[in-house]
């Protein structure tokens, strides 16, 4: 109790620090020159409608390289993590309860939808609110609604690597691609940039988009695969 | 030049694409894994070494094609290329070392791998700050990635400490960024700042939510339990990856950030680091834990750097090479260290004594030590004698007196640990197996650590002036180490020989005296070593080191030199002094006690230089300031060497257990080193008042002091050699009074001691190095009676003792009736009756030690026991010859000396008419006495051998006492306790009070270390809540409130 | 009273939720729960961090009307921390999905969640 | 103004589940609570105008998380149970 | 050359004229003593029987080399000191060696004896003989600190080493004998001379009568003569270094004899009238009130 109340104060003069810090903090009125340079020549220079977009895949395509590889080494972690204590231990026989017949038939037909909502996701991220981390979530979602329906069911692991190596590889070529075709690398003029607002414009976007949500959805779902392989072996 | 660009590009598409491999191509990805990491180490070693022959300039990688600060950029610098080329090598090297282990995990190990190092480039190459966020995260979380590559309770528990650590200092991390933008309008590093007066205050809070981040990400204390149990959880090899290659990218990124740090950062970081260092090194001293130990020191080193980084305006031009220094001393040395300590695998810092089954290891472990210590010729030396000189040059006195007690306590806990290597028995357990994949990267930084120091040397401003020569022909022995001793031996003979004919033409006045002491003198106790047999691993290249140092000293013509080959000395000297059997902690406290002086002989350096434009051995001589201070310091450094009282307590143990010809040379030509300092500091310095009170009349009273205890305590020995030993701290009391006296004849009189004392305890060690080797005991009381065994070194023994009591008509009267009339000139005369009561206190030692082991009845044991090896008694016979000469002839070593001291004392010196030598008061023939008392002895003996011709020799046994024959010869030998009576009556002078008191700040320290070390609870929610405290605190004074 | 905006009372519950965080963190001793604590004090961060890129009256930086189109800059919200709370939350994600296995793992060791009990490294 | 008083209830709204998923027996309840700060988070988002990020907090903080949440608390109850 | 044979004669009339005086002084006080003690006591020729006796035994045995040489070595410090000392101010025949060396020499020469007679008794088969010796270095050690403290102060008084000319100095009155000039430096160097003498209180060190303890029990026959002789020059060597330093010398021998026989007689009235220290006492004692006298004599002539 005595290092509860002593935190108490070391809380309290954390929150006095940061109440300094958001008393120095006056709402903006204005946009910040960056930001100002992406609003003004974010839509010619990228092509993409959706500015986050713009901003996340090209402008900071470099910080979502990293995301991606955060995702990637979270799952291989994990997966070696939980491989080390089960790999061994023989396959039991499972005694979770199977899931009921409403929710069995429900994830069936629920799943492909789900799928699809999230390929539809990550395509239009240039023009709409989403992209590859909100589509490859949902596509993991969808993967998780399988796993729960029918817990004995096993996810391919092998399958699901590879299309999170191959889109994972397939990110770095393009943006390699970029140094060799357009300004430096990760750069998105590699295509042409299209008309705006169209599917098919503001360059390798939505191509790179697509190969983040095949590579996050794959992450999440090996995350998820790999929890649940624990659930059954002990 | 390869874009960096492709650093990630390789490192990253890679560890996606392992992910492709089958089952069968497994094997393969620890190839390409290396093969990825070759690569990225390629490019950034081809960058650094462009950059720095300045082929290249700096590049900047501007991602998707746009130009900061709307996109991302990398930049390519020389410091970056550096950096980059450290992380990139330890990923190398500690991929190759955990290899096997690696190949077990499986694939996904290697992924994790070169994702850290990824993240690591990143983190070091990137201008933007989120982007550093996200790059520091993915590393904290491939680091926490590889903590449990080996997964038990231990690792996981710390994983989970580090991951929620470094989850809440990247939480206050993204706040200060965003904050950041908010304020500034820009994360980019490189984009000018418009600072908005009104959000000065949001915007310093801001940077310091930012700084502080990375600050705890170096794991400062107190706020460091989390990474001190990731470095105890972890085997060696990762222990390896997360010293090395993440704490030199952190350190960047502290480095990197500093432009836009507001200035009083600077001494935050400043104390921060310091005190990591500090506190690190203190706690340290209690662990027993390898890795945990190596985590403290880990940290310790990450401190003293994030100091220096803070110190940074203070260090002029010279911050590069002391930062650069520090660091690659820290990185090849923790890597090597916790290398071995993966491949030893043990769990308290006793059990590494198996390390003793394969040399090569242990050659490398002391190698790493002393590369940590900043020995030379190891790059860290240049640094901290540059950090020094400039922390004085700018009168940082706080911090250099903070570094130094740091590096001292480092030392404690290192050097104990290398004994425990080196003197322990080893516990039973398998054989240590080493894999090639271990030995490489072991072999390839053990060759870095003399390949930097070589480069330092020509870096640092004065280095490249230092003489490699004698040191480069010590480790050559090292190559040679297998050849037997005699082919050593004669090559280590000849090479001082060669050495000193070299020198002899420069040589004059103490130069001369003193290289004919270390070079001469070393030549003639390495004859001793033909006795040896077998190979004796280790001894020569040691054993010249020091003389390499000794010499160096001599050869010395600047600051830096004069300490290079000091340090030298003492690392080669440790290493002969550890070779005794007992001689672990004796070594130990010896190897401390001149860590400590060479600590306060840096610092007075460093005063000296001061306002001085260069740093010749003469600025002492016109040190504007603090010349006081600067004189004490040095003195006080020097005499660790001569084991003055007070600092002596080193010495009986060192000296005692040192093998048969180690004695000598530690004891009669080692000891001299101090006593050259003494020359070197009083004769340009002269006399320096502290207040009213002359610092040369408290030096005498300590002399005086000295001689008194060391021969009081020499005399209630039981055991020959440690008897010696307390006879060297007596005669080098002498000499530290004579030198003190500053007059002709008082150093005339030190000068004259010091060469005698050379002279008669080498004689007495190898004598009685002879006996002990012979009677494997070194307790006086078992021996007795050997003078029908071993008459030769009797003789040796005795007219040593006759030399050092000062008995006329023997050379060794000289020196005291030189003092008498030095005395008498100074009027110091309580000091100097306290010399001469000492002189008398001699006789004691020295006739208990002729007479327990020559005299007295033979034990049974013994009745077989032979004279001592020939190579023994060579030495000692041709030592005997030059003493006579000295005897019979004292102006052959006295007048020239006389000469030699003339320039600096004019006054009062002797006149010299042939052999008879005239002061002030009085006068003496050494030739005459000689005569005259040979004439008399012959006189006497030719009588009574004229009136007892008919006498007949009885057995020494056949006696009658108190009408019985004693039934053994050991009743009748009285030799234990000599003289009791005298104990009685002023034994309590010789009272051990000045271990005590080394044994009490031992154990103070120990102490506090164990008080302050409890912080480290083991709770991970300790050690969150301390880093919160650290925060607030740190936000406290450096705001100085809210 | 401008405390009592939409950006004021994000900006105050982020930091709420922050301190709430490193209270739970610190002070609970379930591991499960200290992990909660952790999400929380992400999402707290991620409120702040929005809180600051919000512009009143302006519009999400999406172009999908022409007339956003045109003068952009002076329409729409600032689009950069957005971008970086996407990131943020997926790291946050990740890291969160960490601790939760390392969770498994420490209860696999000891049977237990409380993180008193994982004090075995220690001085 | 509406907004202002839909983003008062929500923080009140959040700052109470925070406090459950702290303090909660249940621990089921604390996680359902912490995904709920989650998902009332990311209308908060909506509000403030970054639909983008609102669709990521809802997928990832409260789905995705919470799910992970269970599995864990799932095998740690089961292997309570069996001990 | 001529000159060096001269004085080897000189010397060996020295030597002679102090053996017999110094055997004549042992008599004589081995009697004053016993009709102290009412017992009749010795004759007083004694001695120098004791002497012929001794090298006339038959039965002569020696325990190894060293043993041999110890009386040699005593023998030599006893003579060498006599002949490094100006025995008579003014006389250069009867300086002697002196031109060799000065005080300090003379002192230091002291130990070359003490040390071979160590040497020799250690060899010998008794314990006791060793006990004996490291009781008298001990003692030693303790009475030379006032010695040296006294020897001090005089040559920082005369400002020399040189005896003769610290006699030359004490010339003309009795009152510029260093006894009244120096009284203090003298005091001190009287009780250390006690020590020096190894009389009763000091001569548990020595092997009196009824303790067989000491270095001169364990020789017989002519090494015990040796010893003897040794026993009659080398205290009258010191009782000569003494008269020198503090009483002034002597210019005749009428002179030397009257002078030692009373500083010897200051010794003998000493032990008679004391009892004996141990070694431990002894030491203490001789570094309390001869060692305050000491530093008080350097306190009073140095300021």
């Amino acid at each position: 109790m005595l290092r509860n109340s002593l935190f108490l104060i070391v809380l309290a003069a954390f929150a006095v620090i940061a109440f300094t810090l958001v008393n120095a903090w006056h709402p903006a009125e204005s946009l910040s020159p960056v930001a100002e340079h992406y609003a003004t020549n974010g839509p010619t220079e990228v092509g993409a409608a959706n500015l986050v977009t713009a901003v996340v895949v090209t402008y900071r395509g470099f910080d979502t390289l990293g995301e991606v590889t955060i995702l990637f080494v979270t799952a291989a972690i994990i997966g070696f993590f939980l491989s080390l204590f089960h790999s061994e231990s023989p396959e039991q026989t499972d005694r979770l309860m199977p899931a009921s017949e409403i929710l069995s038939t429900a994830s069936k037909l629920l799943i492909p939808f789900m799928l699809v909502l999230g390929i539809y996701v990550f395509v239009n991220g240039h023009l709409t609110p989403g992209g590859g981390f909100q589509g490859g979530a949902i596509i993991a979602s969808a993967f998780v609604l399988l796993l729960l329906a029918d817990p004995l069911s096993k996810l391919n692991h092998r399958i699901i690597a590879m299309v999170e190596s191959v889109s994972g590889v397939a990110f770095v070529l393009i943006g390699l691609l970029g140094i060799f075709l357009a300004g430096g690398f990760l750069d998105n003029r590699i295509l042409d940039l299209g008309t705006f607002g169209a599917l098919l414009s503001a360059g390798v976007i939505p191509l790179l988009y697509i190969f983040i949500g095949l590579k996050v959805g794959s992450e999440l779902t090996n995350i998820i695969g790999h929890l649940q392989q624990t659930q059954k072996n002990r | 030049m390869v874009t960096p660009v492709y650093l990630v590009v390789s490192l990253l598409g890679i560890a996606f694409a392992l992910g492709i491999l089958g089952k069968p191509l497994r094997k393969v990805a620890g190839v390409i894994t290396l093969a990825t990491m070759a690569f990225a180490s390629y490019i950034s070693v081809s960058w650094f070494m462009g950059l720095w022959f300045g082929e290249q300039s700096a590049a900047m990688v501007f991602t998707a094609g746009f130009r900061p600060p709307f996109s991302i950029n990398l930049l390519m610098g020389f410091e970056e290329a550096f950096f980059l080329s450290l992380v990139n090598l330890a990923g190398l090297f500690g991929t190759l070392f955990l290899y096997r282990t690696l190949m077990k995990s499986g694939v996904n190990a290697f992924v994790i791998l070169l994702i850290l190092i990824m993240g690591l480039n990143v983190i070091i190459m990137t201008r933007d700050l989120f982007n550093l966020f996200v790059f520091m995260e993915i590393s904290s979380i491939a680091t926490a990635g590889i903590i449990i590559l080996n997964p038990h309770q231990k690792t996981i528990s710390a994983g989970f400490k580090y991951m929620l650590a470094t989850g809440i200092v990247a939480g206050i991390l993204l706040l200060g960024i965003i904050f950041f933008y908010h304020f500034t309008g820009t994360l980019n590093l490189d984009d000018t700042i418009r600072v908005n007066i009104e959000a000065w205050k949001g915007i310093t809070v801001a940077l310091f939510f930012i700084l502080i981040a990375v600050i705890v990400e170096l794991k400062p204390f107190p706020a460091n339990g989390w990474g001190l149990d990731v470095y105890e959880s972890v085997p060696g090899g990762i222990g390896m990856l997360i010293s090395t290659a993440s704490a030199s990218a952190m350190l960047y990124v502290v480095y990197k950030l500093l432009p836009i740090a507001p200035p009083v950062f600077f001494q935050i970081l400043t104390t921060i680091g310091i005190g990591t260092f500090f506190f690190s090194n203190l706690l340290a001293l209690k662990q027993t834990h390898p890795n945990r130990l190596l985590g403290y020191s880990s940290v310790g080193q990450i401190g003293l750097i994030t100091g220096v980084i803070g110190l940074s305006h203070f260090l002029g031009n010279q911050f590069g090479l002391i930062a650069a220094s520090l660091l690659i001393s820290h990185y090849l040395a923790k890597a090597g260290l916790f290398w071995i300590s993966g491949i030893l695998n043990k769990t308290h810092i006793r059990e590494w004594s198996v390390i003793r089954q394969n040399r090569l290891l242990l050659f490398l472990f002391s190698l790493f030590v002393f590369l940590l210590l900043g020995f030379p010729p190891f790059p860290a030396f240049y640094g901290k004698w540059e950090l020094i000189m400039q922390l004085a040059g700018s009168g940082q006195f706080f911090w250099l007196g903070a570094i130094l007690v740091a590096s001292l306590l480092e030392g404690v806990y290192l050097f104990r640990w290398l004994g425990y290597a080196m003197k322990l028995e080893a516990p039973a357990g398998e054989p240590l197996r080493v894999g090639w994949n271990q030995y490489i990267p072991l072999g390839i930084f053990g060759l870095a650590t003399f390949v930097t120091g070589y480069y330092a040397t020509h870096l640092s401003s004065y280095g490249s002036l230092i003489n490699l020569i004698p040191l480069a022909f010590a480790l050559g022995f090292f190559l040679i180490d297998f050849l037997p001793v005699y082919i050593k031996n004669t090559l280590a003979i000849a090479g001082m020989g060669f050495y000193f004919y070299y020198l002899y033409p420069d040589l004059n006045g103490f130069d001369m005296v003193f290289s004919a002491i270390f070079l001469v003198g070393g030549i003639l106790t390495l004859l001793a070593g033909y006795a040896y047999k077998g190979k004796r691993i280790g001894f020569y290249p040691t054993a010249l080191m020091m003389f390499a140092g000794l010499i160096g000293l001599v050869e010395a013509k600047t600051t830096l030199e004069f300490f290079f080959a000091w340090e030298v000395m003492t690392a080669g000297s440790y290493f002969l002094i550890i070779r005794g059997k007992k001689s672990m902690e004796h070594a130990l406290s010896y190897m401390l006690f001149s860590l400590g002086g060479a600590y306060l002989i840096l610092a007075g350096f460093s005063l000296a230089s001061i306002g001085q434009s260069t740093i010749v051995l003469d600025i002492l001589a016109t040190a504007p300031l603090y010349a006081p201070l600067i004189f004490i310091l040095l003195a006080i450094g020097f005499m660790t060497k001569t084991a003055s009282i007070g600092l002596h307590i080193w010495l009986p143990g060192a000296h005692a257990e040192a093998e048969t010809d180690v004695s000598p040379m530690v004891s009669s030509i080692l000891l001299k080193a101090g006593v050259f300092g003494l020359i070197i500091l009083i004769i340009r310095m002269g006399e320096q008042h502290l207040g009213s009170l002359s610092i040369l009349y408290i030096l005498s009273w300590i002399g005086a002091i000295t001689a008194v205890l060391g021969n009081l305590m020499a005399a209630f020995q039981e055991d020959a050699k440690r008897l010696l030993a307390y006879s060297s701290i007596g005669v080098l009391g002498y000499i530290l009074f004579g030198l003190a006296l500053f007059s002709h004849l008082g150093w005339l009189a030190a000068i004259a001691i010091a060469v005698t004392h050379f002279l008669f305890k080498a004689l007495l060690f190898l004598a009685i190095g002879g006996v002990v080797w012979r009677l494997k005991t070194k307790e006086m009381y078992r021996m007795g009676g050997l003078i029908t065994r071993m008459p030769f070194t009797f003789i040796s023994v005795l007219i040593g003792i006759i030399v050092l009591a000062g008995i006329p008509p023997l050379s060794g009267f000289a020196g005291k009736w030189i003092f008498t009339n030095a005395v008498i000139e100074k009027e110091w005369f309580f000091q100097g009756a306290l010399i001469s009561f000492a002189g008398i206190i001699a006789f004691l030692y020295c006739f208990r030690l002729i007479h327990t082991i020559f005299l007295g009845q033979l034990k049974d044991e013994h009745r077989k026991v032979n004279e001592a090896p020939f190579w023994i008694l060579a030495p000692q016979y041709i030592i005997l010859i030059i003493v006579m000469v000295f005897s019979v002839l004292p102006n052959s070593l006295l007048h020239p000396i006389g000469e030699m001291l003339k320039p600096y004392f004019p006054d009062g010196a002797l006149t010299w008419q042939g052999q008879y030598a005239t002061s002030i008061f009085g006068y003496w023939n050494g030739t005459w006495v000689m005569y005259v008392v040979v004439a008399i002895f012959l006189l006497v003996f030719l009588w009574l051998w004229f009136m007892n011709r008919k006498a007949y020799r009885v057995k020494q046994f056949n006696i009658v006492f108190a009408a019985e024959r004693p039934f053994r010869p050991e009743t009748t030998h009285f030799a234990y306790n000599f003289f009791a009576p005298y104990k009685k009556a002023i034994g309590f002078l010789a009272e051990p009070g000045v271990t005590r008191f080394w044994g009490h700040v031992s154990e103070g320290s120990h102490a506090i270390a164990e008080l302050i070390r409890r912080i480290y609870s083991g709770n991970g929610q300790v050690y969150l809540f301390q880093i919160m405290a650290f925060i607030v605190v740190v936000y406290l004074i450096s705001f100085g409130g809210f | 009273m401008h405390w009592f905006s939409l950006e004021y009372i994000a900006m105050n519950l982020g930091f709420l939720l922050i301190l709430i965080g490193l209270w739970g963190i610190i002070t609970r001793k379930n591991i499960l729960r200290i992990i909660i604590s952790f999400s929380l004090f992400d999402t707290g961060t991620h409120i702040v961090i929005v809180a600051i890129g919000y512009i009143r009256n302006r519009t999400a930086p999406i172009l999908d009307t022409l007339a956003l189109q045109k003068d952009t800059a002076s329409k729409i919200v600032d689009p950069l921390p957005q971008a970086l709370v996407l990131t943020a939350i997926v790291i946050g994600l990740g890291v969160t999905a960490l601790l939760l296995v390392y969770a498994m793992k420490l209860f696999e060791t000891k049977k237990t969640l409380d993180i008193h009990r994982f004090n075995d490294l220690k001085w | 103004m509406i907004y202002l008083i839909i983003s008062i209830v929500l923080g009140i709204i959040i700052l109470i589940m925070a406090f459950i998923a702290l303090y909660h027996r249940n621990l089921k309840v604390a996680i359902l609570s912490a995904g709920v700060v989650s998902l009332f988070a990311s209308i908060l988002y909506l509000l403030l105008d970054a639909p983008d990020v609102a669709l990521t907090e809802a997928a990832i903080g409260s789905g995705l998380t919470t799910i992970i949440f269970f599995y864990v608390l799932n095998k740690i109850q089961r292997n309570d149970a069996e001990k | 050359m001529e000159n060096i044979w001269i004085k080897i004669g000189y010397a060996l009339l020295t030597i002679f004229i102090v053996l017999n005086y110094g055997l004549l002084l042992q008599g004589l006080f081995r009697k004053i003593g016993a009709r102290v003690g009412r017992r009749h006591g010795i004759r007083i020729w004694q001695p120098w029987v004791d002497i012929i006796k001794n090298y006339t035994f038959r039965s002569r045995i020696y325990h190894g080399v060293m043993y041999y040489l110890g009386p040699v070595f005593r023998l030599t410090g006893g003579i060498g000191l006599l002949l490094f000392l100006p025995v008579i101010y003014g006389s250069e025949m009867f300086s002697n060696f002196s031109f060799t060396g000065d005080l300090m020499l003379v002192l230091y020469f002291q130990f070359f004896g003490v040390l071979g007679m160590a040497l020799g008794a250690g060899e010998s088969g008794h314990p006791y003989s060793a006990i004996g010796v490291s009781r008298g270095l001990s003692q030693v050690t303790a009475f030379e600190l006032p010695l040296t403290l006294g020897v001090l102060a005089i040559g920082l008084q005369y400002h020399t080493l040189n005896i003769n000319e610290i006699v030359a100095a004490q010339q003309g009155s009795i009152l510029n004998w260093t006894f009244f000039t120096n009284p203090f430096a003298a005091a001190a160097m009287l009780l250390s001379f006690l020590g020096a003498m190894g009389r009763s209180p000091f001569d548990v060190v020595l092997a009196p009568q009824e303790i067989p303890i000491g270095p001169p029990t364990e020789f017989n026959s002519s090494l015990l003569g040796v010893l003897q002789l040794n026993r009659a020059i080398f205290p009258v060597a010191k009782l000569i270094l003494f008269m020198n330093l503090l009483f002034g010398g002597a210019t005749n021998w009428g002179e030397l004899i009257i002078k030692t026989f009373f500083i010897y007689f200051w010794s003998v009235f000493v032990g008679i009238a004391f009892p004996r220290f141990r070694v431990d006492q002894s030491v203490r004692w001789f570094l309390s009130i001869p060692l305050i006298l000491g530093v008080i004599a350097i306190i009073l002539i140095k300021f």
